[in-house]
């Protein structure tokens, strides 16, 4: 047993936190930096706060992410890292390059109080910003929210870049949310096949799913814009997919260019899909083409063909919140049954919304806003499950109780593809149910007995 | 392999290639990082000494991590059976999850904790208000959950900041529990340069809190400690494997796979044996200090390093039948070494590589690459120290520069009742005029030929460019490193993870890399990476229909 | 043990078939029919034959297969087919109204001498075939060649609607071979990238992948139209994908019509579909587009980051030839080793293909063509593999040697999605890949000893 | 469940859908269909008799398959230790190999050939010279690859047609070896018009090759062989669970999960009951005459059904006993069955079922949906004899067309040594007034309410058409017919391979398909056929914002 200290009974923990389902904000921060175009994330504080950020980022995507650090000794933890950021953006600029620094800060320098904002107006003052250039900087300590929430400080903080004209410009924003570049694309794609003319971000896709070509770009082709960041002013509204990782951008734009905007799940599954298509082509005024309608028909026939097999199999998953309530409302949807919810974020808002999604179900549900993966494994020695979903960290749990684990979320260390193929959408429900009914049936090849395997499933 | 790789002629000249990397500092760094820009023995280089241990820049892109990564991550990270509680925020623990690969076995009494993270994931309040209830209380929680023999806390970035006191903490839970040693390291990421600050404090707090505390009688006849080998894909195991078939008995590999038992126990060896020098090496000396045993270097990397360690180690009992037990070992294993060699080095002779890694395995791993016939034509250390470059020689030259300053020194004394000095000076001289080298560490520039280039602390820029000049064969360094090179079309191997291989320590490991590398400097997908229509952009006139 | 009588020493056999790696001609005739809008296809011959192939297109696809048979009986099998065509014929113009009826026979037909080009002549004389609608005809005795040859024979028959007027249409022929439905809308997403204006026939997508409306169709909206189809005589040019389903028609409308044509191997892997891409932006005279060079660069990436995991592990397959061909050559491409390798249609050439592929590589390679999966299963008794690429019956196979089954091919009965989600072309390699990488890796998972489990691959 | 289903109100007039069935036929083709869809004991139905067994009609998709998968793919494919060989083209081995959902269980001896196909794979030129030496060679072959005790040669379409003997070549094989019964099976697919005809030559060759060929006595109380059943989905396990536990034996399962051996010893049964009796009636005739063995009908599907059977058994062996072990048996059984159907029932109670499946599973399912208060609507055999839909009293008058004639009729005579009757005259007199009824059976029609429409042979379109114009709540039928009805939105069950479920016979089958119905029904999937959009596709003035 590779968890072998963990045992059946739970007591309740307040002071420590085994086995996390979350990480710390800056990391998010670097990952929603990485989707604006030309853009160096930079991280504020001792060096191995980066170090440790683009390590896990560099794993989960199999691509470089760069990134800077202040570089922080106990001198600068003491006197404040000003000096230390005033020469890294100097630095930058001079040997890197970017159109954009984006800054955001780490538990050190939040607990010393340096003044971001301050230290980038001295930036400037001291003529350290090259003409056509940015910081941005946010503060994202470590010890509040999650990754999450630091992923969404960040999306906020590129909503500095909006400016509102008097001409509006046709175009609908959408602020995506923590999902891979391949979902980012898809949403894309899917916002082209209504007709809508949209401004994404943050984008990775083209960033952190690039191609090989002999060629190393720091800066690849993909990401949005500053044009285009500064476009989301004129905007006629803004689609915000997840209420952790999107919303509050989706409000401050809102507040600042009284552009509106709407709140979405995050489009994982067919009714959150149905949600956003909707949306999308309401705004827009148009007919969803075709297209569309046939690979939803898609999905409803993968769906209705094998209901079957997903009947009141039991689930346990793990994640973020965003992710996991349209994940629950999806195996909901298709008569699967989510009995063991764990977000590692803060926030009985996460715990209300599962709630409500499960209410009238005929199953128990087990549910934790900052649970950890701890008390989910024990959850899972009390109630077995069919299926575990969680990150890679859940292969742990999943040999140990051996049941099959789909690997979703953030991050996924052992397995690839997560950067090319979309799980949001219609075509990403395919992909989901095509992964969850493979492990399903494989699992029921591999325990059947010989008298009833079977060659026709 | 159907694909032959032309032999590349690349014409550089060491100070071009050093000035090319320069060039696009602004002043300040340039002038910092020229001093850490060596050109091997190289008359021209005016800096003949190498900077190393000194801060990296802020906003260049290092591969250096932190203190805590440096103490938790590498030195304590592979101890099973202490549980590690990170006092901080989430993040820290949760990289620190896992990351590296080192390996465990949980052997007969079933303790491992390593799959395991546990953190107090600090929030805002206990910033405000301080950690220490917190902390204490998550010591009680697991203690009550899982009995560990030895629960260990490690403090991140605010901790110290926000003055929790978490050496009482543990002191105080330690005699509440009773049967649970409880200790703590302050090792706050903002910390000296780099990880050595952390292997540092890590090593003090051992040394002062289990090292040596249970008499206990260990049976064996050659009995050694390894120190500064972490087990990564099995290389401890590897090295055990063949330790044990010459009939010497490893009390304590310092850190791989170990246990809390085999550092208290640790004081019953005869001879400390280091692997990675700069991790470890004043562990040697506090031990000789305080116990009387005298260390060595040894290199398990390579198979003839590995022979060459062996005989050394038996040199040093002065046993006949330990001797030739060796010898016998070293006949067995280096057959089958030696034709994998031979046959990998018919494709691989020639070839160049370069390695940014560690604070021992840029040198050690270079004896691989000789077998193999193989050059190193750059490399360099991420956390070393000028003696890792230039030899323990220099060590009394180092100016303790203000980020060492506040990393502690302890100064041991001989032990009142276990200090027992293993060889009488004369003896030692004996040994060390047959070649028994003690407390010897010639460091990596001696090893490397003229004209290459030895870089401390390399960063990113500096790499890529290296790569494009130079175009190695091969690029060793760590994950953030890998996406980067390859994107230039260069092979790249993990040195600190092996990526997910391994052993490569010892015999069977000296295999393994010969066979790694062969397959990474010849496969055949590297020449996919341009499409026919870009290798031929122009049309010629007409399709040519069948 | 599943096949507890397959003993490890191979014995030439000379009389028995046992497991077999192909099926008849009349399915494939049946599946490229599919393939044109509009059509039913008709099998002429008994009942069962028509029953067997709709069944194994069904399971296959899990979407409706119509298609009609004459419903031989004793006295027809005596007295001849023709009564019983003319009034199929009739009947299912008035019931079922297609465009065209597509005709194949059957080893009954064929034994008893039937000719097709003579009742279809008959039953134009008797007014028997409605305006503007159409019977074509084709033999495919069951007792030659594979269904592949089925396959090959029915679109031969489909260049019969092919006319040359005096203008050329500016068009691309591509003849995909037995490919997925989503393969085939792959190979026309490729051409469109590239620019290119083709005429792709057959073309099962939209026809076997179908949505869920709550509508059921027996004719839907895919498949090649009547008008495209005669519009192939003026075409610039034909590119046919393999050489056993696709080169006969190719070569045929280049002697009626004079549209030349290129053989290539089938866009499995890199190097066919490099091959494939260039033919077409060559014909086109059109420069690549950077949105397909992205996702080669994407395949190139998956490749060179998952190498140490591909090399020298070695892999057993079974399928068709113009497949099993290309995925040979995609193997050797990364390093893997395919060392027993079986088609049942039988074709010499093939053998010799596959020596030519795998040429210089350090390992032995067992081959066979007209070979079974006996055959192949006892070659992996002999030398175990890492890898089994067959369709659903190599389950049996894969689970008495504890090897993976990567499902490929054709029938696939008891997994999903193969057609949503293509294997042809770089998103395909991408797929493929994937799935190889996510068996191994799964292997590895398995088989590791607590202290090698790793949480990073 | 969330969601609950409104109860359809649906009106229709059975005889204006038998209109619209037949509307866009060409008159001669509606003429005979007129003949197979009967309005179940409606007075205007000018067809008081049905048509069945007779050809379908070229072009019109008929479910139907033909003689040989009748032959070979039903009747002696689930019989694990006979080989079967398929002498002829590839296709019709293929097709057939692992495609019906028979289970079997390898059991001691370990001979199981049902994961194998086996086939001469005939060429062009075994058609043109003839294939007589391929099959003899391909005989010899598996023969000494496997020694299996026993091979079956299929003929397949052109067989017949050029003449190949495939009788004497068995003949000629079976006495080559010496210890492996060879014996072959005229069954091309042109003959008959259904899979019916496959049954009856599988039956006789059966019959004549191998049933009751060994005298060694079979243990047990109370024996019986169970005809025309054919474990799919496991439905004889569940049955022969039952049977153990009623103390029952059962020597002979006709054929599912069959070994030569049990064939060979059927005759010590004293009871034959029948399951399926389109497929194997006249083969409890058959034993009748020629051993002596009474036969009944019996239906294992529901689970009121199960118990009747059981009774009818008990009560045939006249035995005390036995006849208040049934009783505990059902006593114990029920409650769980009961429970189930209770719960389940609140939900399906009035809802409508349509079945065109087999010989008799259109019939006995109606049982299982009768117990879960559901009413079949529409149903209807797809190769049934008319005695199938109106009971044995009519195969008197069963006029025999051309197609028919053909198919052998064998008139066995009381078997010399074997014969022995196992009740008196009077005694099966006495039974018959206690209700065991022999030799009997009512067909569909005394089953189905009235107003409900009986086809036979249905077909793609009229399927179509029923399921548009009655809108059952299931429809029940193969796989060619499963996708284009779940198109419309029905949930669509296959009763003939129950698509991957089962068992669904017995006691515990039933509570399976109790379940397997209610979930069918009841999934919210099939809300989700339209996107919000195409419910609501006008757009109302502007999108409403936060």
């Amino acid at each position: 047993m590779l968890l072998r200290h963990t045992p059946k009974e739970i007591v309740e923990r307040k002071a420590v936190s085994i086995n996390p389902a979350k990480t710390c904000q800056p990391i998010g921060a670097m990952y929603a930096a990485l989707g604006i175009h030309g853009c160096l994330p930079h991280s504020h504080g001792s060096q191995g706060c980066c170090s440790y950020h683009r390590s896990a980022l560099t794993r989960h995507y199999k691509e470089p992410v760069p990134a800077a650090t202040s570089a922080f000794t106990e001198g600068a933890s003491v006197f404040g890292g000003q000096a230390n950021l005033l020469q890294a953006i100097n630095n930058i600029f001079s040997v890197y390059e970017p159109d954009v620094i984006a800054v955001h800060t780490t538990c050190l320098s939040e607990t010393i109080g340096d003044d971001l904002p301050q230290i980038i107006k001295k930036a400037e003052t001291e003529d350290k910003i090259p003409a056509g250039k940015y910081v941005i900087g946010v503060s994202t300590p470590s010890y509040a929210g999650s990754h999450v929430t630091g992923f969404s400080n960040m999306v906020k903080a590129i909503v500095d870049f909006a400016e509102k004209t008097d001409k509006k410009n046709g175009k609908v924003n959408i602020i995506p949310g923590w999902v891979e570049p391949s979902d980012m694309e898809e949403i894309k794609r899917i916002a082209k096949l209504i007709g809508v003319e949209t401004i994404m971000f943050p984008d990775t896709s083209g960033v952190l799913n690039g191609p090989m070509t002999g060629k190393y770009k720091m800066f690849p082709d993909g990401g949005t814009t500053i044009a285009e960041l500064k476009s989301t002013g004129d905007s006629i509204g803004t689609l915000a997919l997840g209420e952790w990782c999107s919303a509050d951008a989706a409000r401050l734009l809102d507040k600042k260019c009284k552009v509106p905007c709407k709140v979405l799940d995050m489009p994982f599954g067919l009714k959150a899909t149905d949600r956003f298509v909707d949306a999308l082509r309401t705004i827009a005024g148009v007919t969803v083409s075709d297209e569309l309608n046939a690979e939803r028909g898609q999905l409803v026939d993968l769906i209705t063909d094998n209901h079957q097999f997903f009947y009141k199999k039991k689930v346990a998953i793990a994640g973020d919140p965003d992710q996991v309530i349209a994940m629950v409302e999806f195996l909901v949807s298709i008569d699967m049954c989510p009995v063991h919810i764990v977000t590692g974020t803060p926030g009985k808002k996460f715990e209300k919304r599962i709630k409500e999604l499960t209410d009238g179900e005929d199953y128990e549900v087990n549910v934790k806003a900052k649970g950890d993966l701890f008390l989910l494994h024990q959850w899972m020695k009390n109630e077995p499950v069919d299926l575990l979903i969680c990150n890679t960290y859940g292969k742990y749990i999943a040999r140990d109780e051996d049941v099959p684990l789909m690997r979703w979320g953030f991050p996924i260390l052992d397995r690839q593809c997560h950067q090319y193929f979309p799980t949001v959408g219609y075509k990403g429900g395919l992909r989901l149910l095509e992964k969850i009914l493979g492990m399903l049936l494989d699992r029921r090849d591999r325990d059947s007995p010989e008298e009833t395997f079977e060659l026709i499933l | 392999m159907a694909t032959a790789t032309k032999k590349k002629k690349v014409q550089w000249d060491p100070a071009d290639v050093k000035a090319e990397l320069l060039k696009k500092y602004p002043p300040k760094v340039a002038r910092k990082r020229a001093k850490q820009i060596m050109i091997n023995e190289a008359l021209e280089n005016d800096t003949p000494e190498i900077t190393a241990n000194v801060r990296s820049t802020p906003g260049i892109i290092t591969m250096r991590g932190c203190t805590y990564a440096g103490c938790k991550g590498v030195l304590l990270g592979p101890t099973r059976d202490i549980v590690n509680l990170v006092h901080g925020p989430i993040g820290c623990s949760f990289y620190a999850w896992l990351t590296r690969r080192n390996q465990t076995d949980a052997g007969l009494d079933g303790e491992n904790y390593i799959n395991y993270s546990f953190s107090t994931d600090m929030q805002e309040q206990d910033i405000i208000f301080g950690g220490e209830k917190k902390l204490e209380a998550a010591v009680q929680e697991i203690y009550d959950l899982m009995h560990p023999k030895s629960i260990a806390i490690f403090a991140t970035c605010p901790v110290g900041l926000i003055g929790d006191d978490i050496h009482t903490i543990a002191r105080l839970m330690k005699e509440k529990l009773g049967d649970c040693n409880v200790f703590a390291f302050s090792c706050e990421g903002y910390k000296g340069v780099s990880q050595s600050a952390g292997h540092h404090i890590a090593n003090n707090q051992v040394f002062k809190h289990i090292l040596g505390e249970d008499d206990t009688p260990v049976e064996g006849k050659f009995k050694i400690n390894l120190l500064g080998e972490y087990n990564i894909g099995g290389d401890g195991f590897e090295i055990d494997r063949i330790l044990d078939k010459c009939g010497i008995t490893n009390i304590l590999t310092f850190s791989g796979n170990s246990t809390y038992d085999k550092y208290a126990t640790a004081h019953h060896a005869d001879l400390n044996t280091v692997m990675c020098h700069r991790s470890v090496n004043y562990v040697g000396d506090m031990m000789e200090i305080k116990f009387g045993i005298p260390w060595i270097k040894v290199n398990f990397i390579g198979a003839k390093s590995t022979a060459k360690s062996l005989r050394k180690i038996a040199a040093y009992f002065e046993d006949q039948g330990l001797i030739d037990r060796v010898e016998a070992v070293i006949k067995e294993e280096m057959p089958e070494v030696e034709a994998t060699m031979a046959d990998v080095r018919s494709r691989t002779e020639g070839k160049t590589a370069m390695l940014f890694v560690g604070g021992s395995r840029a040198h050690h791993y270079q004896e691989l690459f000789k077998e193999m016939g193989m050059k190193t034509i750059s490399a360099g250390y991420e956390f070393a120290h000028r003696d890792d470059y230039e030899g323990r020689q220099v060590i009394p030259d180092i100016k303790i520069d203000a980020d060492s300053r506040n990393i502690e020194e302890i100064h041991p004394e001989a032990d009142e009742t276990r200090f027992n000095p293993r060889k009488t000076p004369e003896q030692m001289a004996a040994l060390e005029a047959a070649g028994v080298k003690f407390k010897h560490y010639d460091g990596m520039f001696s090893d490397m030929d003229e004209g290459t280039l030895v870089i401390d602390d390399v960063n990113q820029y500096e790499a890529e460019k290296l790569v494009e000049i130079m175009k190695p064969d091969i690029f060793c360094a760590g994950i953030k490193e890998k996406f980067s090179v390859m994107k230039l079309g260069v092979p790249m191997k993990q040195l600190h993870s092996y990526d997910s291989g391994g052993p490569y320590a010892g015999f069977r490991g000296a295999i393994n890399f010969y066979q790694e590398i062969d397959r990474l400097t010849h496969s055949r997908v590297w020449a996919y990476l341009k499409a026919p229509w870009q290798e031929s952009p122009e049309l010629t006139a007409a399709y040519v229909w069948e």
